[in-house]
This record gives C-alpha cells, structure tokens and sequence, in this order.
C-alpha cells in the first residue's frame, strides 16, 4: 500500500516536470483571454515618466508644430498603436498642428492607421482637420541615423516630397519649416533601431530640440537615463505608459482594457515556475532518500 | 583576378571606412557606401525572389511532398508583387485605400503579428523548462527573472503590500535592472566591442576570408 | 459584404492558422505559412523597389542627369553610377560564366560593413561603457548611490575578466570569472523577465482581434 | 519616477531639505515678483511698452567645429523680454551678410527661449556677419551684428582623437599577436563549451541521418553579425563534408544566400568533396522576420533536425527558434553579440555564444595559430579596460573620500 502510493506520488512529479506544452500554452490563452471579458477598469495612475510626456504636448500653444516620428511596425501595434492613437487625439484637441514622418518602412503606415481610428472619435471629426494645413505624412526615407543629422540642417534634403509625392514647398504646414529650429516638439513611437536612442543622440544632442517617446516595454528601461539627464522629456514604456497616457489624457482606450489580462498572465507563468521547481526538488529529495 | 581583386578591394575599402571617421571631409564615404549598399541589395533581392520562385516550382513540377503549397507561395507572391507594382498609385503603395494597403493589413499584418504573438506562449514554456533552482547560476537567473516579472504588474506590490514603501517588489525589480542588470549589460557590450573590432580587422586584412569562395 | 468585412475574415483565418501551430504542424499551417513566405517576400520585394531601388539609384541619377542638361554640369550624383553598377555585378550570378565578377560586390559591401562597425563599435560599445562605469565607489550622503556603484563597478569588472581567452579560469581570476558568470546570469534573468510584458501584450492583441473585431464578442 | 529606491535616512534629510526650500521659495516668490513689476512701471514711461522688445545682445558666431566645413554655429543671449508681459518675445530671426553694414538677409528662425542655431549654408573660408532679430506683438528689434566668422575645412576630427588613441593600440596589439602567432609560437586560449560541442553534434547528425540546419541570423551583410556567422558556418560546413553530414542553410537576405554559397562550396572544396556541394544547400526564403521565423518552424518540425546552429544577428524570433527546436529534440547551439535576444537562448538552448564569443568563434574553431593571435590581442583590449576602469575608479573614489574636487576627467577624456 505504502509502496504502491510513493510509486504514484514519483509518477505525479515526474509527470509534471515534463508536463505536455500544450497545457501550459493552454493556461496562458485562458489567461489572456478570460479577463478581455471582464470589463474591470483598473486605475492606472501616471508615473513621472509618462507625465513628462504628457505634460510636454499640455504646454505647446495651439497652433504649435509637432515632429511625429513612427519608427515600428505592425510587430509592435499592441504596445504602440495606443499610444499614437492617444497622442493624435491630445494633439488635435490642443490644436496641434503635426508632421508625420518615419524611420520604419511601415511607421508611416502605422500613423495612417492611427488617424482613421482618431477621425471617428465625434470631437476630433468636428474639427474638419485638413491634409497639408493641420497635418502632413512625409512618409518613410531610408537611411537611420543619416536622416535625422541631415534633418537637422534641412528636411527637405531628406524629405523633398510628402508621402504622396506632393513637394514639401507646395504644402501650407511646411511654409516656413526648414529644420528643427522650427518645431516645437519632437514626438517618437520606436520599437528599436533606429529610435528614441538615435533621436536623443543626432537631434537632441546636436540640435537642442526637444523630444518626447513612447517605447516597447522590452526598450523603455534604456531610456529612463535619458529623462534623467533631461535629454527626453518622458517616455511611455510598454502597454502599461499607454495605458497611463490614456488615462493622463482622460480618455480611456485599448491599453487600460488590456492591463487585467496582462497581469494574470504574469501571475500565470510565476505559478507554474513554482509548480516546476516543487516537483523538481521532491524528485531530488526522493533520488537522495 | 578572381581572388585577389576582391581581398584587396575589401582592405582597401575597410580601411578607407576607419580612416573616414577621423578625417571630416571624408565622412561623406560613409553616407555614401551605406547607399550604395542599399543599391546592391535591392538589385540582389533578385537574386532571392528568383530562387525562391525556382524551388517552389520545381517542387510543384516534379509532385514532391506538399508541393500544393509550393503553388501557395507563389502564388502569394503574385498576388501582392503585381498590385503593390503597378496598380498601387506607384510610390504611394503604402496610403491607405490602395490594394497593396488592403492585403497589408488583411493578410500581412495578421500573419505578421500572430507569428510575434506565439511569442508569450514560448516565453511561458521556456521559463518552465528553463527556471529550475539546479545550481547557483540557474538559481540567480530564476529569482531575477521572477522578481522582474512579478515586479512589472500591480500584482507585484500587491503581494508585497505588507512591506514599507520603497521596498516592494517592484522597487526590486527597478533595482536589479538599473544596478546587477547594468552591470552584466555592459561587461557584455564592451566584450563585443572588443570581439567586433579584431574580427573586423581580420576580414580586413584578408584572414578570415572563407565566405568569398574558391576559384 | 463589404471588403473590410471580407478582409477580417481573411485576417482571422490566417490567424487562427498559424496559431494551430502550437497543437500541431497541420495542413491548415502549412498553407498559412506557404502564404505568409509568399506574400512577406512579394512584400519586402516591393518596398525594396520603390523605397530603396528608386530613391537611392534613380533618384541620384536623374538628379545628375537634369543638373548636365539643364545646367550642362557634372554633378556629384553620377557616382552613383559605382553603386548601380555593383549592383549589376550582382545579377551576373545568375550566368556561370561571369558569376564570380559578383565577389567584387561582396567584397565591397563586406568592406563597408568591417570599416564601419570597427569605429561605431568600439565608440558606443566600448569607450562609452567604459566612461559609464568609472563611477566613484562612495558618494557621501547616498548610500543607495554608493551600493548602486559598487555594483556595477564590480560586475562590469568581473564580467569582463570571464571574457578573457588566453588566461586559465583559475585562482583569484577563477574566482573574479566565476562572480562575472552570476552577473551575466542575472541579467539574463533580469532581461527574461522583463520581456514578459511586451510579449504577452502581443497575445493579447491578438486575442482582442480575434474576440472583438471578428467575432464580436467583447 | 517610478524607480523609486529604498529611502535611507540620507535621502529623507535631503528630502526635508529640499521641500523647505521649495516651502521657502513659494512663500517669497510673489514678493519678489510683485517687485519687478513695480520697478518696471516705475522705471520706464508708459508708451515704452509700446516699443519693440530688447534687442538680443553678444551675439557669437563661430565655426561648427570637427566638420568638413560648410556649418556655422551662431549664439546669443536671450532679449530681456523673452519669457515675460505683453512685449513677450514670439521668435528669434537669424539674419546673415557678408560685410558688417551691407544687407542682411533672413536665414532662418527660432523658437523663443532659444540661443542657437546653425548655419549649414555658408561657402568654406567666406567671412560672415550675424544679427538676430526678435520678434514681439509689438514690434521688432535687432541686435548688432556678430564678429566675421567663416567655416573651414578640419582634417582631422579631434573629438574622436580618444577614438583615434584607442583604435591603434587595440589594432596594434591584435595585428601583433598575429604575427607572433605567425612564428609558430604556441598560444593558450581556454575551452569554449559551445564550440567544443561542435564536433559531437555535426557527428551525432551524421549517425541520426538527419540534417545539420544552420541559420546566419536574420540580418543583412551590412552586420558584423552575418559575417561572424557566416564565417562560422565556413567551419561548420567543413565539418559536415568530412563527416559526410547534411547540411541545409535557409537564409533571409539574398546577399546573404551568396555569400554562404561561396562560403559553403569553398568549404566542401577544401574537404576534399565538391561532389557533395550544390547550390540548393543554401536557399533564400524571405526578408521578413517573422515569415522566416514561420517557415523555419515548419521546417524544423518536418525535418527534424539533429543540430540547429542559430549563430548572428537575431530579434524577438529568436525564442520562437529556439523552443521550436527544442521541441523537435535537436541540439541547439545559439550565438549572438544582441544582448536583448542572449536571455532568450541562454534559457532555451544546449549552448550560447555570448557576445564576444561568436565573433571569437570562426579563430576557435580554425585553429589556426594566425586567427588565435588575434583572440589575445582582444584580451590586451580587455586589458586595457580594465585598467582605464580601475584608475577612473580610484581617482573619483579617493576623489569623493577626501573631497579633492577634481575636474571630471572622465568628461574630459571621452
């Protein structure tokens, strides 16, 4: 009897220390999947970091101009999407005018996706925003790092045409932009490189422009010395700043709503590496026994 | 000719790259180079589409395993060359409302972001497989990994809300990334640094020289 | 239906496709990674044509060529014609004969490559960590400040003498390699868990598309 | 700041330091302002706030330093009225001529609250003069012009001159290890476990009958990467045609499936078996990341290989790799210089190559005395780090214990 129980309660273990994968995959889909049900709205207070970007584009005078810089792709939309969709709703409704541009093949593209998203909220639609006088999509140049010193001297150099092919000197909005001495704010989404550390190094650093980021939650923590030297007046770091940001601007979106679930998850995979090492130090206890 | 040229071409040029970055008028080379970099490599994408093309017919022509799905590949292939090529309003491919941004966002895009999604379900394998206190190292790399993970959600302070302030867990995870976690960082970053540079010189100067073939 | 309709419906199928990866390879993957290597390549050899080919080559060239007839002056662009043409030499691979002529290509672009990442390299992975760690190992008044630098000080020292190769991990350098190793391992710990985040959001994305833009559900 | 630390006492003094004089600073701030604004009233007559703003004053221009020439940095001090009241100023206009009293044109503007900016249309060696102009609802004012400044040519960059020092030595020393080694003399380099592995694995594949996959990372020929991973895979396919293993090297850029052709066919030539050689050993999927990444898995799981080398550049895919490899029970050795993506293979695969060790791995795996050199001259490298490390942290160490109050010469140095 005694035997029979320790040969089942070894099995047990043994079992679990090589569980299927599949079952923890499962897990981790429930885990995400269930809370995206439950509408619980947790309260996402802004941290310093997100409040320096919020409070950067709460400041500009309307009318100010707002370098927007996509530099992601599709890849990173879950963590990135809400903050450009946040950060178009805050700047149209200061009135902000924004030229849009990106480092990325994509960004650009991301930008687009954003505004459609934006154009149908009741108030931003009421504002009957125009192509070429409230904002502008330069679309994508190659070249990283290399634009944005050569944006520093001129945008034309790197950007003769928008994304259409309309030349820069026939849009209304770029009257009068020769270079950064003649923006207000430059606002970076960025997924890697080049990115927020590229804008800090060749625009903010050489150019004394100023610069505000949202960041993937796997680069954020690189930047956070930046905001420390003053360098980048805050940065959005994952789904959790865009959530902040959302809140910040009184409009809670797609990352508030997706907090819950992110933090089961988490909960989820710490259990079973509990579960993991358990199993793993009864069957190192019954080998030495 | 067919060996020399190039070895000398590559020391010549790699040379010519390190001197640029100290001499300001020669910094324009480096513009340079990295465009004509980009002209090469748009020119051998040729080079790849084509063979991919050729493998996947060859695989419908002579029925090997799964060739329906060579005729996929091609087929998709197809499918978004041609519109994104001529009937995408040219450079404005990408704007939205073209037929090249409808299969961006229908058929490339969800593949795209999937494939990155099965992302959470390996990280969460991995860390079961990987996580096992078995001896010191692998011990460290588990509580850092735990503390980060549990540090990064409000559930973190919460379970060590009976804690004074500023000693939660999530202050532990801040901790361990802008101290240990910068430290090992960096011990990393200037191995590299050091590991590029002879590795570097050594394609310069023609020693390591196997991926520029035979006669 | 409309081809928004009919575009998420595709969306979702794809998704669910490759998903179906994580119970098992099946056909319904296959075919949603046949279509995915497709199309992604299809994509990327759009973009290179007009967001590289163009701008870079025909852009330059044109440029050059209206300032000599316009202005009947020779301008710096025609050097691109040294980029054009190693670009040709590339496609000479696909005849036997010349194909070797595409070695000088490489070999420019490994050139390139070498001479450039040298300087970058041993600039921004080199002396600025190094500049970064020379930190005081006491700053009276702070004694988070002061722990914070010993910290780093000591794991960046002691990672770095693991990296040495012609030196035996043995004694005091043993020992210092050995203190070296559990840094690396906490960073890598640390880096694991950190990434979390990121990673599920990616899911949940996914998942949001999947429940609320199909089916509606949320 | 969300990275709170543990509070210590220290920090809770200066805490209650700082809030008194903030305390201090709102109790009397409105004193002081109120002052000005009477000084202002009293002092100057009513209709000159009518008048433009305060024109700004000492002007500077000068060369753009370390350049090739073309840029001239122009900066000023602030117009009295820039920040404040009705004469607030709105912007800053650069004006420019090339004789002090001639005609000025307008080059360009700023912000206000700026003090800089660059000129990057000037001609080398042509002297200019510099105004700034202010700008304000009520009127314009401008400054006097700047002393002449012209922009030069600069032949040597001397803020890289560290740089510069560095490069020789550390170049200097590997190029003499080689020689060294060049003369025969015996080096020791310590064992490498993910490259000692090498040989079992492509061994074990060739007992398996299965296939050797190696994957070069996911990036271009414009990496260090690919070239360490390719150099690599020169060693790895040498391997493979003495054991007589497959080997099959699907890649994500097309330069990169040339050159591992090249590399590959070069390496079953020196074996001895360019029979076993065909160019459809190495084939190109996709550019994109993550339909490579799809394609791979598929492949792994169908072909189930006994060994997958991950060796260069990886991202995010690079743990989608690995776990789908693990799963199909191959024997994974990882390497990459991404410190991101090092977590994800040190975690999930049989070997890592951290860093330095993939660039080291193509010497380790030669043998060859020449390229082991060069791995010494790394360690002079490290050397020197190390010692520049240890003196920095002495200096400002003793520096802060007996508050010597030395320039910052790290700042200085780098």
């Amino acid at each position: 009897m005694n035997q029979e129980n320790s040969q089942e309660e070894k099995s047990f273990w043994e079992k679990l220390l090589s569980i299927d994968r599949r079952i923890i995959f499962l897990f981790i889909a429930a885990a995400i999947a269930v809370p995206l049900f439950f509408k619980v709205s947790m309260h996402i207070p802004a941290t310093p970091v997100v409040q320096g970007v919020y409070d950067a584009i709460e400041n500009l005078p309307p009318g100010s101009k707002v370098l927007a810089s996509f530099d992601y792709d599709p890849g990173s939309m879950p963590e990135l999407q809400p903050m450009a969709e946040a950060f178009f709703r805050h700047a149209f409704r200061k009135d902000l005018k924004v030229i849009i541009m990106g480092l990325w093949p994509q960004g650009p593209l991301q930008a687009n996706m954003a505004l459609e998203e934006v154009f149908k909220d009741e108030d931003i639609k009421a504002k009957n925003l125009q192509y070429g006088i409230d904002y502008v999509n330069l679309g994508f140049t190659a070249g990283n790092e290399v634009v944005i010193d050569r944006m520093g001297h001129s945008f034309e150099e790197s950007y003769p045409k928008d994304g259409q092919g309309t030349p820069l000197s026939e849009l209304p909005l770029m009257k009068g932009v020769r270079n950064y001495d003649n923006v207000d704010l430059i606002y970076n989404l960025s997924a890697g490189y080049p990115g927020t550390q590229e804008w800090v190094q060749y625009a903010v650093d050489v150019f004394h422009v100023k610069l505000a980021a949202g960041n993937t939650a796997v680069q954020a923590p690189a930047m956070y010395p930046y905001v420390q030297t003053g360098q980048l007046a805050g940065v959005l770091g994952g789904m959790k700043g865009g959530a902040e940001y959302e809140t910040a601007i009184g409009k809670p979106g797609i990352a508030v709503r997706y907090m819950f679930s992110q933090a089961i998850a988490h909960a989820v995979i710490c259990f079973f590496i509990i579960i993991g090492n358990l199993a793993f130090f009864s069957l190192k206890k019954k080998k030495r026994s | 000719m067919r060996r020399e040229v190039p070895l000398v071409l590559t020391a010549i040029v790699g040379l010519t790259m390190i001197i640029a970055h100290f001499i300001p008028p020669f910094n324009i080379l480096k513009d340079l180079f990295e465009d004509w970099f980009f002209i090469i490599a748009a020119f051998a994408i040729y080079l790849g589409v084509l063979n991919l093309l050729r493998v996947n017919a060859d695989k419908v022509y002579k029925k090997q395993r799964d060739w329906p799905f060579g005729v996929v590949v091609i087929l998709g292939f197809l499918v978004i060359t041609i519109p994104g090529l001529f009937f995408s309003g040219g450079r404005s491919f990408l704007d939205i409302g073209t037929p090249f941004y409808y299969l961006y966002i229908h058929v490339y895009y969800p593949l795209s972001a999937t494939m990155f999604a099965l992302l959470a379900f390996f990280v969460a394998s991995a860390s079961y497989r990987a996580f096992r206190a078995r001896n010191v190292e692998a011990t460290l790399l588990l509580v850092a990994a735990f503390v980060l993970m549990l540090g990064r959600v409000p559930i973190g302070d919460w379970i060590t809300a009976w804690l004074p302030e500023g000693y939660r867990l999530g202050n532990a995870a801040d901790w361990i990334m802008d101290f240990p976690q910068t430290a090992g960082q960096r011990a990393i970053m200037i191995g590299i640094a050091l590991g590029l540079v002879s590795s570097a010189l050594r394609v310069i100067l023609g020693l390591e020289r196997t991926y520029m073939g035979g006669d | 239906m409309s081809g928004e309709v009919v575009g998420v419906w595709i969306g979702a199928i794809l998704t669910l496709g490759i998903f179906s990866f994580l119970y098992k390879d099946n056909p319904f993957y296959k075919f949603s990674e046949a279509l995915f290597v497709g199309v992604s390549a299809g994509y990327w050899f759009v973009v290179t044509f007009w967001q590289y080919f163009l701008p870079k080559l025909v852009d330059n060239l044109s440029l050059a060529y209206t300032e000599l007839a316009v202005n009947g002056r020779i301008d710096y662009h025609w050097v691109y014609l040294i980029g054009g043409a190693l670009g040709v030499l590339m496609l000479l691979r696909l005849f036997p004969n010349v194909g070797w002529l595409s070695r000088w290509s490489l070999a420019f672009v490994v050139g390139t490559t070498a001479g450039l990442q040298f300087t970058r390299y041993l600039q921004s992975n080199g002396i600025l960590q190094v500049k970064g760690t020379i930190l005081p190992l006491f700053v009276s008044g702070n004694l988070n400040t002061t722990i914070g630098n010993i910290v780093i000080v000591v794991g960046t020292f002691c990672g770095l003498i693991y990296f040495f190769f012609s030196k035996e991990h043995k004694g005091a350098f043993g020992g210092a390699a050995r203190v070296g190793i559990w840094f690396l391992v906490i960073t890598f710990g640390a880096l694991f868990g950190y990434t979390v985040m990121s990673r599920m959001s990616l899911l949940i994305g996914r998942l949001d598309y999947l429940f609320g833009e199909w089916l509606k559900l949320i | 700041m969300n990275k709170t630390h543990p509070p210590s006492s220290e920090s809770k003094s200066t805490f209650f330091f700082l809030l008194f004089l903030f305390v201090l600073f709102f109790l009397f701030t409105p004193f002081s302002v109120g002052a000005e604004e009477a000084s202002e009233v009293e002092g100057e007559p009513v209709q000159e706030a009518e008048a433009p703003p305060t024109p700004p004053t000492n002007i500077r221009a000068e060369d753009n330093p370390n350049d090739k020439g073309g840029i001239i940095n122009i900066s000023w001090d602030r117009s009295a009225d820039d920040g404040a009241g009705a004469n607030n100023v709105t912007a800053y206009e650069i004006l420019r001529s090339t004789e002090r009293d001639g005609v000025y044109e307008h080059i360009g503007g700023t912000a206000p609250g700026a003090t800089f900016f660059s000129d990057s249309d000037v001609k080398n060696k042509v002297k200019y003069f510099f105004k700034v102009r202010a700008l304000s609802p009520l009127g314009t004012s401008e400054s006097l012009p700047s002393m002449a400044a012209s922009s030069s040519v600069q032949l040597f960059d001397f803020s890289r001159l560290t740089l510069f020092i560095l490069a020789v030595i550390i170049g200097l020393a590997i190029f003499y290890f080689i020689s060294k080694a060049r003369g025969g003399k015996e080096l020791y380099i310590r064992k490498i476990a993910g490259l000692e592995a090498v040989d079992d694995a492509v061994g074990r594949a060739t007992e398996m009958g299965r296939k050797i996959i190696y994957i070069p990372g996911i990036m271009d020929m414009d990496s260090m990467q690919t070239i360490a991973g390719v150099t690599i895979l020169g060693r790895v396919a040498k391997l493979a045609a003495e054991y007589e293993a497959k080997l099959e090297v699907p890649v994500s850029r097309s330069l990169v499936m040339v050159t591992c052709r090249e590399t590959v066919k070069e390496a079953y030539l020196n074996a001895g078996r360019p029979d076993a050689y065909n160019d459809n050993m190495v084939y190109y999927l996709t550019d994109d990341q993550f339909g490579y990444a799809a394609a791979l898995d598929g492949l792994f799981i169908r072909e189930k290989p006994a060994v997958v080398f991950l060796q260069g550049q990886f991202y995010a895919e690079s743990l989608i790799l690995a776990e789908t490899a693990n799963l199909v029970g191959a024997i994974q050795i990882a390497g990459t210089a991404m410190p991101s993506q090092l977590p994800f293979f040190f975690a999930a695969c049989d070997y890592t190559l951290i860093g330095e060790e993939l660039f080291a791995a193509s010497a380790y795996l030669s043998k060859d005395p020449k390229l082991l050199g060069s791995l010494k001259g790394q360690d002079v490298g490290k050397f020197i780090f190390l010692l520049v490390i240890f003196a920095g942290v002495a200096l400002l160490t003793l520096n802060s214990v007996l508050g010597w109050n030395l320039p910052n010469l790290a700042e200085k140095l780098f």
